[in-house]
């Protein structure tokens, strides 16, 4: 397939594993529900049908073992994609995570690899909960030996999910379930950028914002908001947590002065801290403000409707923290 | 506190038509979306396995559940109107709207909470053990989960210390013959769990969740058993009426699988029985009834029940007395002021 | 016992749990080798001759077992000490932790708190390797509902120890392994200051120091190095993470101008890129350079000596790093 | 590669006293502050482990190891001189000196791996089954762990994993009695882990570790079963002669308990055995012997090996062709001349 045509987040992914195992036969999927049901999210249905239940493997729910199991596969010829229903099921395998998959090559002095990718999503958005709406990004990206990628679009989906399927090294991919039914342009031939390089998707010279995974699109709104009142906002989309890439945020931040980080992850140890921390850094000299985090409240996500869309930051708090840090 | 034993179907006729009547509207609730959360799991089905250890547990006796736990809850004494508030998110619910029908608790009813993670809420009952142990309280310690929480590693070690330390716990399977889609002989290599039990050290029984009087005596025994320093594990076998969540449809089996399986219906099986002895129509009647309309009244509580107030994001992250987290509106604010934000 | 003694870090700790066990029927100690073993580190030794096997209880290895026991006890009456003999080994159990502990009074709204403590030890300094010397702080810090302490000296081992025995909240309680042997003076009636505030362990001008737990000693070793070069460095010991007293911070910083975090774990993600991001957000007026973080490498630990030591910030990189941030 | 079946048993006298001359050895240069880490854990007295199962596996085969790994590892064909330079941390050790005894691995032996975590590396041998089948490779993978991992949830998931998926996967307990200080009868509740093994489909068998044909026998039938898709576990028993670590005098235990445990010594009880058939003394000790000569051999290319080289603390981080993490030195030094630190 070639040429660009509407997709949403979930077909995107479906072809991306799909087109994967076409060229890879070493690949296969295995998690809770990935087979005959079709993964929760139904992004993997379809799949065992097209490539055979010995390729796309239901497993008894057992999240250590499944990573575990991923673990000795990609060590011994295979590429497994592990799928964790929530990024919440984390703390049930996070051993064989960070104390296996992502040390194995450093320990065993470089003989092998851990080629697998743990695919998961995570987020709020269906009022799930405490337990099934986290984002726990910041564990695996404070993991050395794991990439992780986290896909604000249908294009990063498909190509992201593509090109983790590629690399030496186990991929954390962390899809966000209110993102699925979105739609968006796929042209498989074409990524947006390569792999590890973060994307600006709207151009602006006022302020950068730093966003990621469904924050983009945050982002994105608070951004048209703010051009009405005539401040440009930019607005990049890091795409890969794990490459980090400073450069585009660097030159961005020199240009604008100004950055605000949006993160739907709590707030205190986040990601977005790490992000400020660095823009600090690096363009210590052009800032005329504070970096400024819009992140997740430092609370357990509440189911109650109201209260979990208050959890997270939206557009409105975006652009007023542009706003107030505006002359 | 078991009634006396002539009026004991009775109760457990009125229990479990009480848990389907709920169970009905808070499904129907979800569809008139006035529920919080996409996930809403019915025990329809599984009267049985509530009914029967829920009525032979006692007061003082504390328990969790998995995420098909509203059955359970009720069987033990949970308000109707409270549950069907929390399950709206709403103020006046069990958790003040927080928690949904995944994480309802009543500390007062020895409710240690439902979980969301399959298994999550096995090790607690542990712990529970060893305070009754340690404070000297006459009580166990229940776990209810499902057959899929049989592969989590966390319930053999669970098993393991409560045998070994010879703790007032049971554990509890519900066995709804699924996991999701998963049929359990496509998630469990061996179906014989009781020797997984024994094999850990505990007591272990069966019982035929259709029948909720075998039910009922097994956790007797085992209840008794455990308040003696012999733990245990008793699995139910029923079946998941419906879907996994209000939304699923169980494409995964089969008409006919399906028919099979609500046949086997706790309630229709105790109201045979009741009849076949010297109950009337009327009288059972009466009961299906009288839980209608307590559940009727249950909806209109939830549905008219205000919603948290925005603060109450910030309340209870942490103990009384402890300072609130600071808003990250509040943050900013204060940054572009030139001040400190804690 | 009353007035200033020498004693040990260890000794501190154990002291600690003998004293909150005599004034408190309602704390247990569980773990791994806590009774007769004594702690793999000796901390708990003697506690099960003096507090009886019902209160000092040795239990399988089970972590996640034991985290989830902790919780369920905690829930019911007791105030149990959970013993996790490496910090290396949450992975197993961050389910019980994050995602019961910490939120358990949220989602139940309020009805019941869990007041526990997770005592671990964790850090570099005995060629342990990749899965027994990790700084694995952030995890928790980045969990609302959960409290974490990290002590640095002998008198907060004991005192910390004894507060969080008193929170009604669950507290993640982190020693360092190369500590335990340090001496230091202690007082059972005089803490150094109250939970929750940090500690000026040295004061200067030139720049501020801001370190916990064992990075506490290396920045007052390299405070005493730049001395003698007349450059004044004030080392902050935060000494809880949670929580972190940026107030005590940007009172120094204000006062500086410069800053320089200082952290064993790993840089990537860790708690120095929270504590540089609030600095610089507090701070920002007041700062003549950017914060500057001096970490842990972003590499799993290696078993070699010498490539451990090179793994983690020492006095000597703490100094260059000051040196290159002074004009 | 099974040896002609009359020389079997001096084969395995042979493997047996090299890993004993080799854990001497350890022990001594750890004595010496010469090995890399305050960890060190000797697998004296189970040897009958290590040569009755190594010696029935075949080239291709994999497994993975505990923290207490080295006799298996030999009676797999590692080298002892690159094995113990890699407990000693140097350079031309298995993993350059970044493993270390704990995490000493060699893919072309098939050893996936020690752990220093309890159960850590037993999953591992399920994806290794998974690979086998895929790949169609006639191989089987074997996971080794002592009584302690008995208790870590993920055996059981993993168990249940190989058996619904009928993988050729072998489970080993190496029980020599303790976990730490603990008894096994202080931390399992029930000691009948073939129980628990069948409980989860598997096929299991004990054997006493004390007689390496016993042991042989055992897992030549399990491992051919693992070979057809029956995967199976097998407890060997025997007894920890010395401290957890090198540094554990075990005051857990009673000079009588010693005494008797190390009676059980599976060299001493083949030497008795080959002695009373056609053995002589002489050909033993020649074995004995040449096992001393190689282990201080090894001892010298270890204490005389390069340490790693500095800058190969950033290499091995992620695959070849990928950027290494930029020190911490580096970052500093960028950031304060005014440029981008990646
Ligand atoms: C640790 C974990 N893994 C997976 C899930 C997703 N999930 C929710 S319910 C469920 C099936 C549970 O089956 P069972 O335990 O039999 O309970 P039932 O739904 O049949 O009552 C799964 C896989 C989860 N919530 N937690
Ligand atoms: C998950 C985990 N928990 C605890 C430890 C600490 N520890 C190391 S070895 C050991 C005892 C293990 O006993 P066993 O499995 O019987 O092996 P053995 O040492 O007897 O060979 C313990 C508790 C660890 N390394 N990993
Ligand atoms: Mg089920
Ligand atoms: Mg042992």
């Amino acid at each position: 397939m070639t040429g660009m045509s509407e997709t949403t987040y979930r077909d995107a992914l479906r072809q991306a594993l799909d087109d994967a195992m076409g060229a890879d036969s070493t690949i296969v999927v295995l998690g809770e529900e990935v087979g005959r049901y079709g993964g929760a999210y139904g992004v993997t249905k379809g799949l065992i049908e097209r490539h055979g239940a010995d390729r796309v493997i239901d497993a008894p729910i057992s999240e250590a073992a499944i990573v575990g199991a991923a673990v000795g596969a990609a060590m011994t010829g295979l590429r497994p994609v592990a799928e964790l229903m929530y990024v919440d099921f984390l703390g049930l395998a996070m051993d064989q995570l960070a104390n296996q998959a992502a040390k194995i090559r450093y320990m065993f002095g470089g003989q092998v690899g851990v080629p697998m990718v743990l695919r998961t999503q995570g987020g709020t958005g269906r009022s799930a909960g405490a337990q099934h709406s986290q984002s726990l990004e910041a564990w695996s990206v404070h993991t050395p030996g794991l990439r992780v990628a986290m896909p604000a679009t249908v294009s990063d989906a498909y190509h992201l999910l593509r090109h983790a399927l590629t690399l030496p090294d186990p991929v954390v991919f962390i899809e966000h379930k209110a993102l699925y039914t979105r739609k968006g342009g796929l042209d498989p031939a074409a990524p947006d950028a390569p792999w590890g390089r973060a994307v600006v998707r709207r151009p602006g010279r006022n302020v950068t914002l730093v966003a990621y995974s469904r924050m983009v699109h945050s982002a994105l709104e608070a951004a048209a908001a703010l051009a009405e009142a005539g401040i440009e906002a930019e607005v990049i989309d890091l795409r890969t947590l794990n490459p980090l890439d400073m450069e585009t945020v660097a030159a961005s931040v020199t240009r604008t002065g100004r950055a605000v980080v949006v993160s739907e992850a709590c707030l205190t140890g986040g990601v977005a801290a790490e992000i400020a921390a660095r823009i600090q850094e690096d363009c210590f000299d052009w800032l005329e403000e504070p970096v400024i985090r819009v992140a997740g409240e430092d609370v357990p996500i509440p189911v109650s409707p109201g209260l979990e869309a208050a959890s997270i930051p939206g557009a409105p708090l975006i652009a007023d923290a542009v706003r107030m840090m505006l002359p | 506190m078991p009634a006396p034993t002539d009026r004991l179907p009775f109760e457990l006729y009125r229990t479990m038509c009480r848990i389907r009547a709920f169970e009905e509207r808070v499904g129907e609730l979800f569809v008139r979306q006035e529920t919080a959360g996409s996930m809403l799991h019915l025990s329809i089905g599984e009267e049985g396995a509530a009914a029967g250890i829920g009525s032979a547990m006692r007061a003082g006796d504390s328990f969790t559940t998995h995420h098909r736990g509203h059955g359970i809850f009720l069987a033990r004494g949970g308000q109707p109107d409270r549950m069907m508030a929390e399950i709206a998110g709403k103020r006046t619910g069990y958790c003040r709207g927080k928690g949904g029908s995944m994480h309802i608790a009543d500390m007062g009813l020895g409710h240690l909470g439902a979980n969301a993670i399959v298994g999550g809420g096995i090790p607690a009952v542990v712990g529970a053990g060893l305070s009754y142990r340690r404070l000297k309280k006459d009580a166990v310690s229940v776990a209810f989960f499902g057959d899929g929480a049989m592969q989590q590693g966390i319930l053999y070690e669970s098993m393991n210390m409560a045998a070994l330390w010879r703790l007032p716990v049971l554990f509890v399977c519900i066995n709804n013959q699924y996991g999701m889609g998963t049929r359990i002989d496509r998630a469990s290599a061996n179906l014989a769990w009781d020797l997984r039990a024994r094999s850990f050290g505990l007591e272990a029984e069966n019982a035929d969740g259709v029948d909720v009087m075998e039910v009922r005596g097994a956790a007797e025994r085992l209840l008794a058993a455990a308040r003696e320093g012999r733990p245990g594990f008793l699995a139910v076998s029923c079946y998941r009426f419906y879907g996994h969540a209000r939304m699923d449809k169980s494409p995964y089996r089969t008409p006919e699988e399906e028919e099979e399986g609500r046949a086997r219906d706790p309630i229709a099986r105790l109201r045979a029985d009741l009849l076949a002895g010297d109950a009337r129509e009327a009288e059972l009647d009466t009961i299906v009834e009288a839980a209608g309309r307590e559940m009727d009244a249950a909806v209109d509580f939830a549905v008219a029940a205000p919603r948290p107030e925005p603060g109450e994001l910030f309340e209870d992250v942490y103990g009384p007395d402890q300072p609130a987290p600071l808003p990250v509106r509040r943050r900013i604010e204060t940054i572009l002021g030139g001040g400190v934000a804690r």
